[in-house]
């Protein structure tokens, strides 16, 4: 497949149509990606741009790079992103009306502006009306010769860019590593606790999510013996996400008792 | 010239004493009065062995000079310490030890119940040492230093009892309308050594005969206005009234003998300027003459007996200063008077403290009255200095005024009779308001309050009157004798040509004795005949109520200089905190206001901040887009 | 021997010291302190024992590369100048720290601190005055302010951080004046020759009128703030107003110093004809300091802010001496400025002395001193007439020559100058009336006289006050010939008696 | 084909993500949106390494990319903190930064 988009690039027709069929894509995918509600979707968008990029690397003599955004870009970093939305809720979309006064305006102005000055620099340009072309460069190889480059001119930025991707790891590990104030409080301990706080309702413990015929999941509250819905048995991180699911269904008061009478 | 290595005891001495009693303090309030007065006899004893070693040579040989020390060189600005003594200063030398010696001896009297006295005699021997200095040093420089010192050392004794605000604030008005004196000769100096390269009196008089009039106007003015200052002369004369602040010796020793004459000394010192500088010379004689006159007008109508004296002195000196502006013929003269006045003026002033001493410390003559028969000797000794200041013959004042008053009518024209008259009128005056002193003072009835107790004064006090009071009778006849003075002084100044003689001596002294005499039957008539009235009487003419008051000098003064000075130091004091640090304080706050202003931007939202570094971008693209055009 | 290496370092191994000393120990680090800077002036003394009086090139000189890509160097040299002028700041140092022994209390930081600030402050006093590479006299130059800074912010009394913040913004504002110029020199040696900031280097370079105006202004503008010339003044009142007594002395005393030094120096020397072509306004400038000084003086009441407006004063009549280009102008320039560093110090300690004894700095507050505290009134008057300038004073030979100077070659000047000397006796004698003579006002009775260690602290001072006076001749000595010879390098000799016109 | 082309769709997609950056609010779509800038200047130096005929392009391209993963390693990082201890993802709601 890469042999074949390099046979496609080589040629300018069937470059062009690559380029009028993707391109017009990206910019839509991308546009995209600022209205979609969803996060979630925009990741996706955000791949599809990341894709289509990486063709038109292949496209321009750049098969190395195009291979490097597939695998570290829409492979790794993509995931990464996917994982850290998985992390702070999938599902939560987000408001799309702006809150700070003016600034949509202001940025859609400047947007134009900047597009806008930066096409008509570009057009204003000499640049790339009569391209090179990297054929000769990559005559041994675009591997080879990005190599050779990598490893001559550029070793010294080499070196420091994988100090700062160590350090970088190092760095996200420091931050993410959540640091405890306190030693970690015992079973006995906790007990202890338990029973000398103010009322003894705790003292055995939490209550467990409901456990019902029809529905059986961490997300329902326990209803207690009056029938009401017992808030401290779902996990504190389900309602800060707002992931509740309403036990009313299972009340007492709501389920059919008929059977029983008849005995 | 000759040299001689032991002028230098002459100053080192009282100033060694000042030293010694300023540093060791209250460790020699037991003896420091006695090292004190030690100190000075026995400078007048160095200059007395001076003085018999210059009657000992030549009249060209008599000047001698000893070089201390290089004190300032910086290029062709080159001002050694160094003092010279000639016939002109070994007068004042002799002057300022003796009566200085005198007034010690009086002050251990004096002020034997001063918590203080030790302080007082420092500053004394302080005052002593100065003014030797003044009239030692062998440039104006070194004359400057002496003149500003002595002006130290009568701030600092005018100010003697500065716990009392009018007498502080009486020594403060001494110093600084002396600084605008002081100022004068600093001008002279400058323009001395812009015009001539040198300050030293023998180096200005060599280079008197290559230097424009103007310039030598220009100098001659200048030191004018010195001397006006130190000598309370129009128009810086306001000071001395309120110079009695001080202890009674220091009025005798510094604002009447000594101190006040150095301006007389420094027109006659540089006596090759200002006879080369003719206009310099009038407007001398014309400080001289109005000076005379304003004093005695003013000594009329004061009832406080130092200020009565104050004025007379003021006045006294006009007549010096005068003679000194009349050129070669008068400075012998004025150098006369000078010597004389000094004599009998202290004696007064010793006179006055005295009495002062006797009536717990009261001032008001009004409050006097025949005190003669309590204070026999101090009536006698002062009435001797009074009948010198008269210039009745055969006392001191009869040759030194009348030559004055004679030199005047015959210094030619109008300018001669004018002044003349003006001097006569004031012999006049004098007779007047001296004898309205006495008879206040020693004669008619009793004024005094009940607490005082007129006493004669101790021993220590009178021996001086006495001594100062026999000079006051012999010292003219002695200085006049065959020219005694005149001669002496001669080498020093260029020989003159005679005018034509307008009146003769005789015609002179009847015309003189005939003003006095009238003066003295006025001042009989308006207070001998009458009651003198204890409360200064308030329904008085208008020109009373004016001589009072100093003439309004202070009030012109306050109006002139002292009302708009205030205004302008608030002014500018304002000026300087709203308008100059205002400016600086006002950058400070436009920075403070935009920073403030621009703050808004910052409103913790990344999104906004986005959006500015978004705009940045634009800017920076439109600018490469205009550039690129 | 590296003179004027050692006499840098000596403090800092001072500071050093006391930085190692345990805490708590606030007299030792005082002792310390004191002993550090006592060995200092002996070192300095035996230093200016050595120097050659009749050699007008720099002496000691000391030169080691720095940065030598940009041509640094860490050069050091003294002339007649600076070493009277670094004798005085060594001088001085012991006796601010005798002085102020108490001073340090009271302030944010500690003891310790307050000493090795004044420590720190020594060697930069001493390297200001004896660089001669002129990136190091910047470099040293802002960072005295440091030391000043934290001294009066962090000691100062009253509204002292503002002060403080006053004082660093106006310097720096000179100071960025200046790197300004100092960049565009050293480019231009670039140039002509070879980047360098060496000073006699540059002082070769050739330049348009134009650039060499500008260029003298950013140094001047630097140096009239430091000086300070009116109107670039407003801060020092502030500043001595905030700061302690021994502060005071060191910021009027030498700080301010490195102003008119500097104009010799810097402006003199690179930029003659710049020089000649200000020389008209700034001599105004300086008449104008002069007499506005005093008048301000005059017209205030807190006595500290009094002192700074005296110094504002005489800093007129120092500026007026260097650019009247006459060998008497010029060395009673340099005497000036050693003077009155003595006399401001002499009137800024005792009057600490009376304002900490008496918790006020209101004039009128005071008043009878001198029946109660008889010494420290006698030494108050004894500053105060070598303020004004007393003939037998030091201070008198420079004022006097300064004028002599100004009048050869500008008589207007001169003759406005002097009316000075009338003013400087209402601005001293106005304070001297109120707070020593007079009756004792209500709260003086039991002030204390001095004690012995303020006596000690207080004596030199006066003692070299009184014995310039009257013999100048071993400073003159030193001076002179670099007046001749700087006078002579900008074109000028002294100008020939005139006769008057005949 | 003109290898322009694909420098103005560079300078596009630039601005939809500094758009993008401005009104998103939720911080892993503005960290997407910067990704996109990132992306697209890359784009522009494959672009320009193709215009001038050697491959110095595309390996500043190349350290654009590892150091787009450091940044991404980190300011991921960073969210994950601040949505532990603000239970929110809204970069809004980080405005300490304020006056």
């Amino acid at each position: 497949m890469i042999d074949l988009a390099i046979q496609v690039g080589q040629t300018a027709k069937p470059e062009a149509t690559l380029f009028w069929i993707l391109a017009p894509l990206s910019v839509a995918a991308a546009l995209g990606m600022l209205l979609v509600k969803k996060a979630v979707h925009s990741a996706i968008l955000m791949a599809f741009v990341m894709i289509a990029l990486a063709v038109f690397y292949i496209a321009q003599g750049a098969p190395f790079l195009g291979i490097v955004q597939i695998v570290v870009y829409t492979g790794a970093v993509m995931m990464l992103f996917l994982f850290i939305l998985m992390l702070v809720g999938v599902d939560s979309s987000d408001s799309l009306t702006e809150t700070i006064k003016g600034l949509r305006p202001t940025a859609i102005t400047a947007a134009v502006g900047f597009g806008g000055l930066m096409i008509s620099l570009l057009g204003r340009a000499t640049l790339g009306r009569n391209a090179v072309g990297v054929e000769a460069a990559n005559a041994e190889g675009n591997v080879q010769g990005i190599a050779s480059l990598l490893f001559s001119t550029y070793v010294w930025p080499f070196e420091v860019v994988s100090a700062l991707l160590i350090t970088a790891a190092l760095g996200s590990m420091v931050l993410a590593h959540h640091h405890r104030i306190q030693t970690r409080p015992t079973q006995r301990e906790l007990s202890i606790q338990r029973f000398r706080s103010g009322s003894l309702a705790n003292a055995a413990g939490l209550p467990a999510p409901g456990v019902f015929a029809r529905h059986n999941a961490v997300d329902v509250p326990a209803l207690l013996p009056d029938g009401t819905a017992a808030a401290a048995s779902i996990n504190a991180s389900l309602k800060a996400r707002g992931d509740v699911l309403n036990s009313s269904a299972f009340e007492l008061g709501n389920i059919d008792t008929s059977v029983e009478e008849e005995k | 010239m000759m040299t001689s290595t032991t002028l230098v005891y002459l100053i080192a001495l009282p100033l060694a004493g000042s030293a010694i009693l300023l540093l060791a303090g209250r460790r020699s309030d037991k003896w420091g009065h006695l090292l004190a007065t030690g100190l000075s006899a026995s400078s007048f004893f160095v200059g007395l062995y001076q003085l018999s070693l210059m009657l000992g040579r030549s009249n060209s040989e008599r000047p001698i000079t000893q070089k201390l020390f290089e004190w300032i060189s910086v290029g062709t600005f080159k001002i050694d310490a160094s003092l010279m003594l000639d016939q002109l200063s070994i007068c004042f030398v002799l002057l300022i030890t003796g009566v200085g010696t005198l007034i010690h001896i009086y002050s251990i009297s004096y002020m034997s119940h001063d918590a203080d006295r030790r302080r007082f005699f420092a500053f004394l021997n302080l005052f002593i040492a100065a003014m030797l200095l003044l009239v030692l040093g062998d440039s104006y420089l070194n004359l400057y230093v002496g003149w500003e010192g002595v002006g130290l050392a009568s701030y600092l004794l005018i100010g003697f009892w500065n716990q009392k605000p009018a007498y502080a604030t009486a020594s403060k008005k001494a110093f600084v309308m002396n600084r605008v004196g002081d100022m004068g000769l600093s001008f002279a100096i400058m323009i001395a050594f812009a015009t001539m390269g040198t300050v030293s009196f023998s180096g200005v008089k060599a280079a008197v005969d290559h230097t424009s009039t103007a310039a030598l106007t220009s100098i001659g003015i200048m030191l004018l206005v010195a001397a006006t200052g130190k000598s309370a002369q129009f128009p810086l004369q306001a000071w001395l009234g309120d110079a009695m602040a001080g202890p009674t010796p220091v009025s005798a020793l510094i604002h009447a003998a000594t101190m006040v004459t150095a301006g007389v000394y420094l027109i006659t010192r540089s006596n090759f300027i200002f006879d080369a500088a003719p206009t310099a010379q009038l407007l001398v004689v014309i400080v001289g003459a109005i000076t005379l006159m304003f004093g005695a007008l003013i000594g009329t109508a004061k009832d406080d007996i130092k200020k009565a004296l104050a004025a007379s002195t003021m006045s006294q000196i006009g007549y010096m200063i005068l003679g000194a502006g009349l050129g070669p013929v008068g400075y012998a003269f004025a150098i006369m008077h000078l010597l004389t006045h000094g004599f009998f003026k202290a004696g007064m002033f010793l006179g006055a403290g005295s009495v002062m001493h006797g009536m717990n410390d009261e001032v008001n003559m009004r409050k006097y009255g025949a005190l003669r028969k309590f204070m026999p000797i101090t009536f006698a000794t002062f009435g001797l200095g009074y009948l010198a200041i008269l210039g009745v013959p055969p006392f001191a004042g009869f040759y030194s005024k009348d030559m004055i008053i004679e030199t005047a009518f015959n210094s030619g024209g109008a300018k001669g009779i004018i002044l003349g008259c003006v001097t006569l009128l004031g012999a006049g005056i004098t007779a007047f308001y001296m004898t309205r002193v006495m008879i206040l003072t020693f004669t008619g009835k009793s004024r005094w309050d009940d607490e005082a107790h007129p006493h004669e004064s101790p021993w220590l006090m009178w021996l001086p009157m006495a001594i100062l009071a026999i000079g006051s009778v012999t010292s003219g006849y002695l200085l006049s004798h065959g020219d005694a003075l005149v001669n002496w002084l001669s080498p020093l100044f260029e020989n003159h040509a005679e005018h034509a003689e307008l009146l003769s001596p005789l015609v002179v002294s009847g015309l003189a004795l005939a003003m006095v005499a009238i003066g003295i039957a006025i001042a009989f008539i308006k207070y001998s005949r009458n009651e003198v009235a204890a409360v200064a009487p308030t329904d008085v003419s208008i020109f009373t109520t004016i001589a009072r008051q100093d003439l309004l000098q202070d009030r012109f003064n306050e109006a002139v200089f002292m009302a708009p000075g205030k205004v302008l130091t608030a002014v500018l004091v304002k000026t300087d905190e709203a308008v100059i640090d205002g400016a600086v304080r006002g950058a400070g706050r436009i920075a403070l206001g935009s920073g403030s202003a621009l703050r808004g931007v910052q409103t913790g939202f990344v999104r906004s901040y986005a959006a500015l570094i978004l705009l940045g971008a634009v800017a920076l693209v439109a600018a490469i887009w205009v550039v690129t055009q | 021997m590296n003179w004027l290496t050692l006499l840098m370092v000596l403090p800092l191994i001072g500071s050093a010291v006391v930085v190692a000393l345990p805490k708590g120990k606030d007299k030792l680090v005082k002792q310390v302190a004191l002993g550090s800077t006592l060995i200092v002036l002996g070192a300095t003394v035996a230093m200016a024992v050595g120097f050659q009086r009749d050699n007008v090139d720099l002496q000691y000189v000391e030169k080691y590369a720095w940065i030598p890509s940009f041509g640094i160097n860490y050069a050091l040299g003294v002339d007649g100048l600076a070493l009277i002028l670094i004798l005085m700041s060594t001088i001085l140092a012991p006796v601010v720290v005798l002085a102020g022994w108490n001073e340090c209390q009271g302030g944010r930081w500690s003891v310790k601190v307050f000493y090795i600030l004044i420590l720190v402050l020594e060697t930069m006093m001493i390297g200001v005055f004896a660089a001669t590479d002129v990136f190091l006299f910047y470099v040293i130059f802002e960072a005295m302010l440091i030391p000043v800074y934290f001294l009066i912010g962090g000691y100062g009394t009253g509204e002292r951080s503002a002060a403080a913040v006053k004082f660093l913004i106006y310097s720096l504002f000179g100071g960025l004046m200046m790197l300004g110029s100092i960049i565009a020199l050293y480019v231009m040696s670039g140039a002509q020759g070879g980047h360098t900031f060496d000073l006699a280097a540059l002082s070769q370079l050739k330049m348009s009128s134009m650039t060499q105006n500008l260029l003298f202004l950013g140094f001047f503008i630097a140096f009239a703030i430091k000086a300070p010339l009116w109107p670039l003044h407003t801060w020092l009142p502030d500043a001595a107003d905030s700061a302690t007594p021994g502060t005071s002395v060191l910021l009027l005393g030498v700080l301010d110093k490195v102003g008119t030094f500097g104009m010799i120096r810097y402006c003199l020397t690179l930029f003659p004809d710049a020089s000649k072509t200000f020389t008209p306004a700034i001599l105004v400038l300086a008449v104008i300091s002069i007499i506005y000084g005093a008048i301000l003086a005059i017209g205030q009441r807190d006595l500290k802010r009094l002192i700074a407006f005296t110094s504002i004063s005489h800093f007129g009549f120092i500026t007026l001496g260097i650019f009247a280009m006459t060998s008497q102008g010029y060395s009673g320039a340099a005497l000036y400025m050693f003077n009155h560093g003595f006399s401001t110090a002499a009137l800024f300690l005792v009057g600490g002395w009376m304002i900490s004894r008496r918790g006020s700095s209101t004039i009128s507050d005071f008043g009878g001193l001198q029946r109660i505290t008889p010494v420290m009134a006698w030494m108050f008057f004894l500053a105060g007439m070598s303020s004004l300038a007393l003939p037998g004073m030091s201070s008198f030979v420079s004022e006097f020559l300064v004028l002599v100077g100004t009048f050869n070659r500008y008589p207007a000047h001169a003759i406005i100058a002097t009316f000075g000397i009338v003013l400087a006796a209402l601005y001293i004698l106005i304070p001297v009336q109120k707070a020593l003579h007079g009756p004792t006002t209500p709260g003086n009775e039991n002030l204390s006289d001095l004690n012995l260690r303020e006596k000690i602290a207080i004596a030199p001072v006066i003692a070299i006050i009184l014995a310039l006076g009257f013999y100048p001749a071993p400073l003159l000595n030193v001076i002179n010939p670099a007046a001749t010879h700087v006078i002579g390098q900008l074109g000028f000799s002294d100008p020939a008696p005139t006769s008057g016109g005949k | 084909m003109n290898a322009a082309n694909y420098l103005y769709l560079s300078a596009l997609l630039f601005t939809i993500g500094a758009v993008g950056v401005v009104i998103r609010r939720n911080a892993i779509v503005v960290f997407m949106c910067i990704e996109l800038m990132l992306n697209a200047a890359n784009l522009s130096f494959v672009t320009f390494s193709r215009i001038n005929g050697d491959l110095n392009g595309q390996v500043i391209a190349f350290f654009t990319m590892v150091v787009a993963a450091c940044e991404v390693v980190v300011g991921l990082a960073i969210i994950v903190t601040i949505y532990r201890s603000r239970r929110s993802a809204s970069i809004d709601d980080a405005s300490l930064l304020k006056r």
